[in-house]
């Protein structure tokens, strides 16, 4: 993977980009390149999105390759079908940079097999808040296209507007809407299975890159500033203990941030298993030291062991932050700390399925930094 | 008529006043109740030692932000407390403590329980916009005059179970100048030996059943309001896929139930993992499958789980983050399971739980 | 989708090993002639199963499900059928209230004798779902 | 491991081949996953059959066997037999039953077919999730525990001590015999009581094979058929516990009577004279037979069925003791008057009619009656009652006897408790079943004799002691090892939360709870493996062996698509 991308396929939009991009889908369908497709789809009710996988062709054209929220983390769809083996079927798993990159670690962390999924990205411009969306989903889809039209960003997740990876390339296909002619988007391949789906679609990388190139160049670069300044004034806000209880005071520990998250993948998290449970005396205790104990109590040492176990494999999708019932803004205080825990090993959550996780592995010379100087 | 201590303050003051007795005197090592914990005015529930601390607290403020029986539960899971502690908890929070006690969650001894006739609370999404403060008032208001607040919860405007179970001491929350007023009824020798020497005047009093039975019957209504709108909604598999569709998955709605009580969810277990050949078969069968799959069936199990002791805390509700009217369901069915065991959860803690007794000569309408 | 009057009900029939499916093994060596709808699995006792079960089954697009067991207080083990009776009320009013067709659910005492009172549930059964048609939850995608 | 499943289905002579078109149903599976080969045979249960079955596994070398042929009711244990031989674990086997459930049911062979089809698939589908199990062997410990020194406990006693068995036996009395050693003599042939029981007595004292130990309890029972771990205390001393190992336990505490106090009409313990069979027995064996003030009585009333409406049961011997008290009373006081009330007479029995006719012709009336009240009239006892056609009559006698209904002994409770056999009616040791099962419980290696499972006379006593030898010899043959239930629940550790639901739903006090762990665990020796518990457990900790969620699951999954 990630190899240089210069060329790239274009394909032309017939009426509008949606359709194409379906159409396109279902060419490899016909053509028996895969035979079914996970892709996100409105539910009967009309009232949010969730991911379907398809086999039937048909009902394709009720799917949307680009819906305005992130009500399940495409990970976990792709985990919930190849967790237990890559099964018999191809699928092409169409997923926002951020879930695609989130499968990439859950791979690397042996929940997802990969090898009969081929893995479709596109520029990504941000989703909704989902409870904002649930509340009235008409002016929801209304806002997003909007919203997509200006090229705006406003009225996305606050995650969403610093992220600096909405164009990340790191699964075998990437929809390419930036930068494109008119009437045009580039179908960009990113693996040998891409490049073996684009000969087979008969489908050619002529024409050259540069121009979503630099384009995604300078948003990433712009939103990465953003991103910078973002994490500066949050951390005067919730940097020190004071402000961080402050910050996490309403917590309700209901562990939803955790359940969301697509890089916690445990079957029954630690804060959930008997190691947190303790004899009545050591809460009296607790609450002795200080006259009274906030209960539930751990609240921060369940987001700080939340940090410690998934910060590293964090890909800032948001997920956290949008299925918090108390609105805690988790999603940017965890992607303030898995900036900072990811440059410690020049390490990028999903960026490429090659290299190797922080944690299994070392360099004899490094971290220097932390050590103690004598 | 039961003994009560009557003091000429709110109830929140007044209670605050017997509570403070109880540490002072060391009837009591702990108190386990509703406290403001910052600057902002959040609440939380907090064990207070602290007799000081009580300043702070808030034992009938309107809202659950969780169901105090989990922490109870947390709290004596692994054996009683060794010392006395004292819990203010709502009425359902109380009901569902004992179920769990009766599933060997946590334990009874060493704790008294203060509860009040409940007048409802406000939902959580009010606590996050921290907008409750300045609805006190009207609250209040309301419920001198026996009238159902909009604002609250629509579990509690439909409760019709608002006076405790099992309470040591019972404070009256519903009826007029509660504002001037506080009366806390000692129901149990337990409750009055636990008072006793305190320096407030203590009276014979009885809860106006005729005041609470008018306001039980304003429930009523609102209750069959909330379930004829249920009704309509749970309209076989498309009402559920109506529903449910837009769950998220987070099982949020889990784990703040205070029934949910298992270590790993039946519904996270590999009994539910879908195998490729499973995903073969449905996409054989449907052309297309949701995934993660198991929405509906989720629900429904965990209404088969639950129901029997489904207390109608609408904790599930509070936290869900797609507003799915869970409470409504879940009480609904919850009624109409126990019914048909005439249980009521929580009622008593000898009371076995139906799914683990029978009656030889029972339930024949259900065989053929 | 058929139409209803060649419409055969796909029937799961979960039978406990000492009464109903011996029951049902009299009523085949009776030679006696019930619909081929009902799709027998063998349990050791009705009270293994899982309410869960009944619930996929339904899910999963069976026209109907039977639970059969021995008759109260004849149970192999003691007292298996009268749990498996509470765990069926309780579920059957989770299906009413839902207005999830309770009426694909069946509960029967079938002792190892009553081969014929097994072929009668079964053409019963078969017929009271032949009338509710086919389940349609069999075509749903997003359960 | 990569699955090599063999499909067979059996013709079962024209039985299935004539309604199952059987090439469609190979065609239609021998395509299916793991599936590496689908043949068809005459007869599969025929010598030959088997035969064939066994080279067939051998030669395509197959891992799993689905055989779809009759009931598994019929030949499942057949075919594991032939697993078995073949060198495969005998549960990667399954059968689908196309012959009862789908051949002899089906009118048309199309639809038999159909059916047919997706019950093999099912059994394919389930066979693939099935694994190994491996069969339990425990050492059965031949001896034996027999609690009670009364005659049934004394015969079962002897009768296993002569096969060379060791004995313990149990009375929580400073001497054997149990109620017997009052009786003066025993109906129907009068011969005295103690005939029966004294010799038996050193015959139990002599016998090496036989520890007994008297005024002493049983402490605790742990364990199962084979295995059980005892704890027996002598109840006067304040010593530890004797502890020794069985394999079979015989519950012989035999029965008490209804406490007449409970029916204040007959005037027990308000009136002097009036006095229990048991009293009288004693009065009568202690050769004073007389009233209180020490004269003779002259006209003596038996009263029958006394506290009868209140257990809801017929005691089945009073009937007959209180005519054999008749004779006693003829014996011993020259006419003097025996008037027996009764409500219904219960003679039965080959010879008891006999001794019937042969008592009603002394000077006795029998007085079928009701509503029976009794009080003191003068120095006389009045009895007050209702004959058959509801006329209210008197009768005045000297004494009265009373006949009370036959009740378990006081330490039932207490033993139901400690052996987990639950009381039936009227508070009886429970029998595993009524009539096929009378004297087995629902613990494999405990069983009830004589009365402790209801009223009975001697003779029945003793029949029950040796149907319960014979048990008890033919399941625990010394060296001969006993294979407990393998497909038996299991309750994870690491899930279980300790709500104990599966213990009160399990039937056989199989599971118990670690106090330290606050967890469920299950003995897999007394586990029957009815599911009961894996059903009632909500988060799926427990699980039961050849049942699991897993195959069902796919069976149902398979079945319905």
């Amino acid at each position: 993977m990630n190899k240089p991308k210069n060329k790239a396929a274009v394909v032309k939009v017939k009426n509008d980009i949606e359709k194409s991009v379906l159409d396109f889908l279902k060419k490899g369908m016909d053509n028996e390149i895969f035979d079914a497709v996970l892709i996100p789809m409105k539910v009967p009710a009309g009232d949010s999105f969730a991911y379907v996988l398809i086999k039937d062709k048909s009902l394709l054209k009720d799917a949307s390759y680009l819906p305005p929220v992130m009500p399940v983390q495409g990970a976990n769809a792709v985990s919930s079908i190849t967790r237990l083996g890559k099964g018999k079927m191809k699928i092409a798993a169409v997923l926002r940079p951020c879930e695609t990159r989130a499968t990439v670690e859950l791979t690397k962390l042996g929940q997802t097999d990969l090898e009969n999924i081929i893995l479709i990205s596109m520029d990504c411009p941000g989703v909704l808040p989902l409870s904002d969306f649930v509340k009235d989903p008409k002016k929801g889809m209304k806002l997003f296209d909007e919203s997509i039209q200006k090229g705006e960003d406003k009225s996305m997740r606050p995650v969403c507007q610093i992220c600096d990876k909405s164009s990340m390339v790191s699964g075998d296909i990437h929809i390419g809407t930036l930068g494109a002619k008119k009437d045009t988007f580039f179908v960009i391949s990113n693996s040998n299975k891409g490049d073996e789906i684009l000969s087979k679609l008969k489908i050619s990388k002529k024409e050259d890159l540069d121009n979503w190139q630099s384009k995604v160049k300078n948003i990433s670069e712009e939103k990465l500033k953003k991103r910078k300044n973002a994490h500066k004034t949050l951390k005067s806000k919730v940097g020190g203990l004071d402000n961080l209880l402050d910050t996490f005071s309403q917590c309700i520990n209901c562990h939803n941030c955790m359940r969301v998250c697509p890089v916690c993948y445990c079957r029954l998290c630690y804060f959930d298993s008997d190691k947190v449970k303790h004899p009545s005396d050591d809460y009296l205790m607790r609450a002795e030291k200080t006259g009274s104990l906030r209960c539930p109590s751990d609240i921060t040492l369940f987001q700080m062991g939340r940090m410690m176990h998934m910060s590293l494999s964090c890909v800032s999708c948001g997920m956290c932050e949008d299925a918090c019932p108390m609105d805690i803004p988790v999603a940017q205080i965890f992607s303030m700390v898995a900036d900072e825990t990811q440059d410690l090993f020049d390490y990028v959550s999903g960026r490429d399925i090659e290299e190797p996780l922080p944690f299994v592995s070392y360099k004899e010379k490094e971290l220097e930094e932390m050590e103690d100087a004598a | 008529m039961t003994k009560a201590i009557v003091i000429n303050k709110t109830a929140d003051q007044g209670l605050t006043e017997v509570l403070k007795f109880l540490l002072e005197n060391n009837r009591v090592k702990g108190v386990f109740t509703l406290k403001k914990i910052n600057k902002e005015g959040d609440v939380s529930y907090s064990l207070i030692t602290n007799a000081d601390d009580l300043k702070d607290s808030v034992p009938f403020y309107p809202l659950m932000p969780v169901n105090a029986a989990k922490i109870l539960s947390r709290f004596t899971l692994k054996g009683p407390s060794n010392v006395p502690i004292v819990a203010v908890l709502k009425p359902c929070e109380l009901r569902a403590f004992i179920e769990l006690v009766k599933r060997e969650q946590g334990s009874l001894e060493n704790l008294f329980f203060i509860s009040s006739t409940c007048a409802g609370v406000f939902p959580l999404e009010m606590a996050k916009e921290r907008s409750i403060g300045k609805n006190l008032s009207k609250y209040f208001e309301k419920i001198k005059k026996l009238e159902i607040l909009d604002d609250l919860r629509p579990v509690c405007r439909s409760c019709e179970e608002f006076v405790p179970y099992n309470a040591d001491m019972t404070v009256k929350l519903i009826g007029e100048n509660i504002d001037k007023k506080s009366i806390i009824f000692l129901n149990t020798k337990k409750a009055e030996k636990l008072v006793e020497g305190i320096k407030l005047d203590v009276s014979e009093k009885d809860l106006d059943k005729k005041t609470l039975d008018n306001f039980k019957s304003k429930r009523a209504e609102e209750k069959k309001k909330i379930f004829a709108d249920i009704d309509n909604k749970t309209n076989g598999i498309d009402g559920l896929i109506d529903l449910f569709g837009r769950c998220i998955g987070c099982h949020a709605c889990r784990e703040a139930c205070p029934i949910c009580y298992c270590k790993l969810c039946e519904f996270d277990s590999s009994d539910c993992e879908y195998k490729p050949s499973n995903y073969e078969i449905e996409l054989r069968k449907r052309g297309g499958l949701r995934v993660p799959p198991g929405t509906v069936y989720y629900h429904l199990g965990r209404l088969d789980h639950v129901s029997i002791s489904c207390v109608g805390c609408g904790a599930c509700e509070d936290v869900c983050p797609v507003d799915i009217p869970l409470s409504a369901i879940f009480k609904k069915i919850g009624e109409s399971v126990q019914k048909v065991f005439d249980y009521i959860p929580g009622r008593a803690p000898k009371e076995d739980l139906p799914i683990t007794t029978f009656e030889k000569e029972e339930l024949k309408e259900f065989e053929e | 989708m058929k139409k209803d009057d060649e419409f055969l009900p796909k029937i799961i029939a979960f039978l406990c090993n000492w009464c109903s499916y011996a029951g049902a093994d009299l009523a085949g060596t009776s030679r006696l002639k019930y619909p081929p709808s009902i799709l027998p699995i063998r349990v050791m006792c009705s009270s293994r199963v899982d309410p869960l079960f009944v619930i996929k089954a339904y899910l999963g697009g069976a026209d109907g499900v039977l639970v059969a067991g021995c008759h109260p207080g004849d149970c192999h083990y003691e007292k298996g059928n009268y749990y498996t009776r509470r765990r069926f009320a309780v579920l059957k009013k989770i299906t009413e209230n839902l207005k999830l067709e309770p009426n694909r659910l069946k509960l029967s005492w079938i002792s190892a004798s009553e081969g014929p009172k097994y072929a009668k549930v079964a053409t019963e059964f078969t017929d009271q779902i032949k009338k509710l048609g086919e389940n349609h939850t069999k075509n749903k995608i997003f359960l | 491991m990569e699955r090599k499943i063999g499909v067979y289905i059996c013709e079962c002579g024209p039985n299935i081949s004539e309604k199952i078109d059987i090439d469609k149903v190979i065609d239609a599976v021998s395509k299916l996953d793991d599936v590496s080969v689908a043949k068809r045979y005459k007869l599969l249960c025929s010598e030959e059959g088997k035969k064939y079955l066994l080279d067939e596994i051998k030669k395509q070398g197959l891992t799993h066997l689905v055989v779809s042929a009759c009931s598994p009711r019929d030949h499942e244990k057949t075919f594991m037999e032939i697993c078995e031989k073949a060198g495969i674990n005998p549960y990667l086997f399954q059968m689908a039953n196309i012959r009862e459930h789908c051949a002899w049911i089906t009118e048309n062979k199309d639809e038999a077919t159909k059916k047919a089809i997706r019950m093999t698939k099912a059994a394919i589908r389930r066979v693939r999730y099935h694994s190994s199990l491996k069969k339990k062997e425990i050492e059965g410990n031949p001896d034996v525990l027999v609690i009670g020194g009364g005659i049934a406990g004394i015969e079962a006693s002897l009768q296993l001590a002569d096969s060379d068995r060791k004995i313990y036996l149990v009375e929580k009395e400073s001497s054997l015999g149990g109620l017997i050693n009052n009786f003066e003599k025993t109906y129907p042939n009068m011969v005295p009581g103690s005939d029966i029981i004294k010799q038996r007595i050193e015959d139990i004292k002599k016998n090496e094979n036989i520890k007994v130990y008297t005024d002493s309890e049983v402490e605790e029972i742990i364990g199962f058929l084979g295995n059980f771990e005892v704890k027996v205390k002598k109840v006067t001393e304040e010593n530890e516990p004797a502890e020794f190992n069985v394999g079979a336990v015989v519950l012989a505490t035999g029965s008490s009577v209804f406490d007449p106090e409970k029916t204040p009409q007959y005037g027990y313990k308000k009136l002097d004279n009036v006095i229990t069979s048991l009293e009288f027995e004693e009065m009568n064996k202690s050769g004073k037979l007389s009233l209180a003030n020490g004269e003779k009585p002259k006209t003596v009333a038996i009263v029958h069925c006394v506290g009868r409406e209140k257990v809801g049961y017929c005691s089945d011997i009073c009937c007959m003791y209180s005519l054999k008290f008749v004779r006693y009373l003829h014996d011993k006081i020259p006419n003097v008057k025996v008037s027996n009330f009764y409500s219904d007479l219960c003679i039965p029995g080959k010879t008891h009619q006999k001794f019937y006719e042969q008592t009603i012709e002394k000077n006795v009336d029998l007085i079928r009656s009701t509503d029976i009240n009794i009080e003191k009239k003068a120095n006389k006892i009045s009895i007050t009652y209702n004959d058959e056609n509801k006329n209210k009559k008197n009768l005045s006698v000297d004494m009265v006897i009373l006949s009370p209904a036959v009740i378990p002994n006081s330490d039932t409770k207490k033993l139901a408790g400690i052996t987990s056999i639950s009381q039936g009616d009227g508070g009886f040791f429970a029998e595993e079943h009524e009539k096929l099962g009378p004297i087995s419980t629902t613990t494999e290696g405990i069983y009830i004799v004589g009365s402790a499972q209801g009223p009975k006379d001697i003779s029945s006593t003793i029949i029950q002691a040796e149907a319960a030898t014979g048990k008890i010899l033919t399941s625990l043959i010394p060296g001969k090892k006993i294979e407990p239930e393998i497909k038996v629940s299991h309750i994870s550790e690491s899930l279980c939360i300790g709500c104990k639901t599966c213990l009160s739903v399990c039937s056989y006090g199989a599971i118990t709870f670690d106090e330290t762990k606050k967890v469920s665990v299950v003995n897999e020796v007394i586990c029957r493996g009815c599911g009961n518990c894996v059903a009632a457990c909500p988060s799926g900790a427990a699980s039961i062996k050849h049942f699991t969620f897993d195959q069902l699951y796919q069976e149902l999954v398979e079945a319905v698509q």
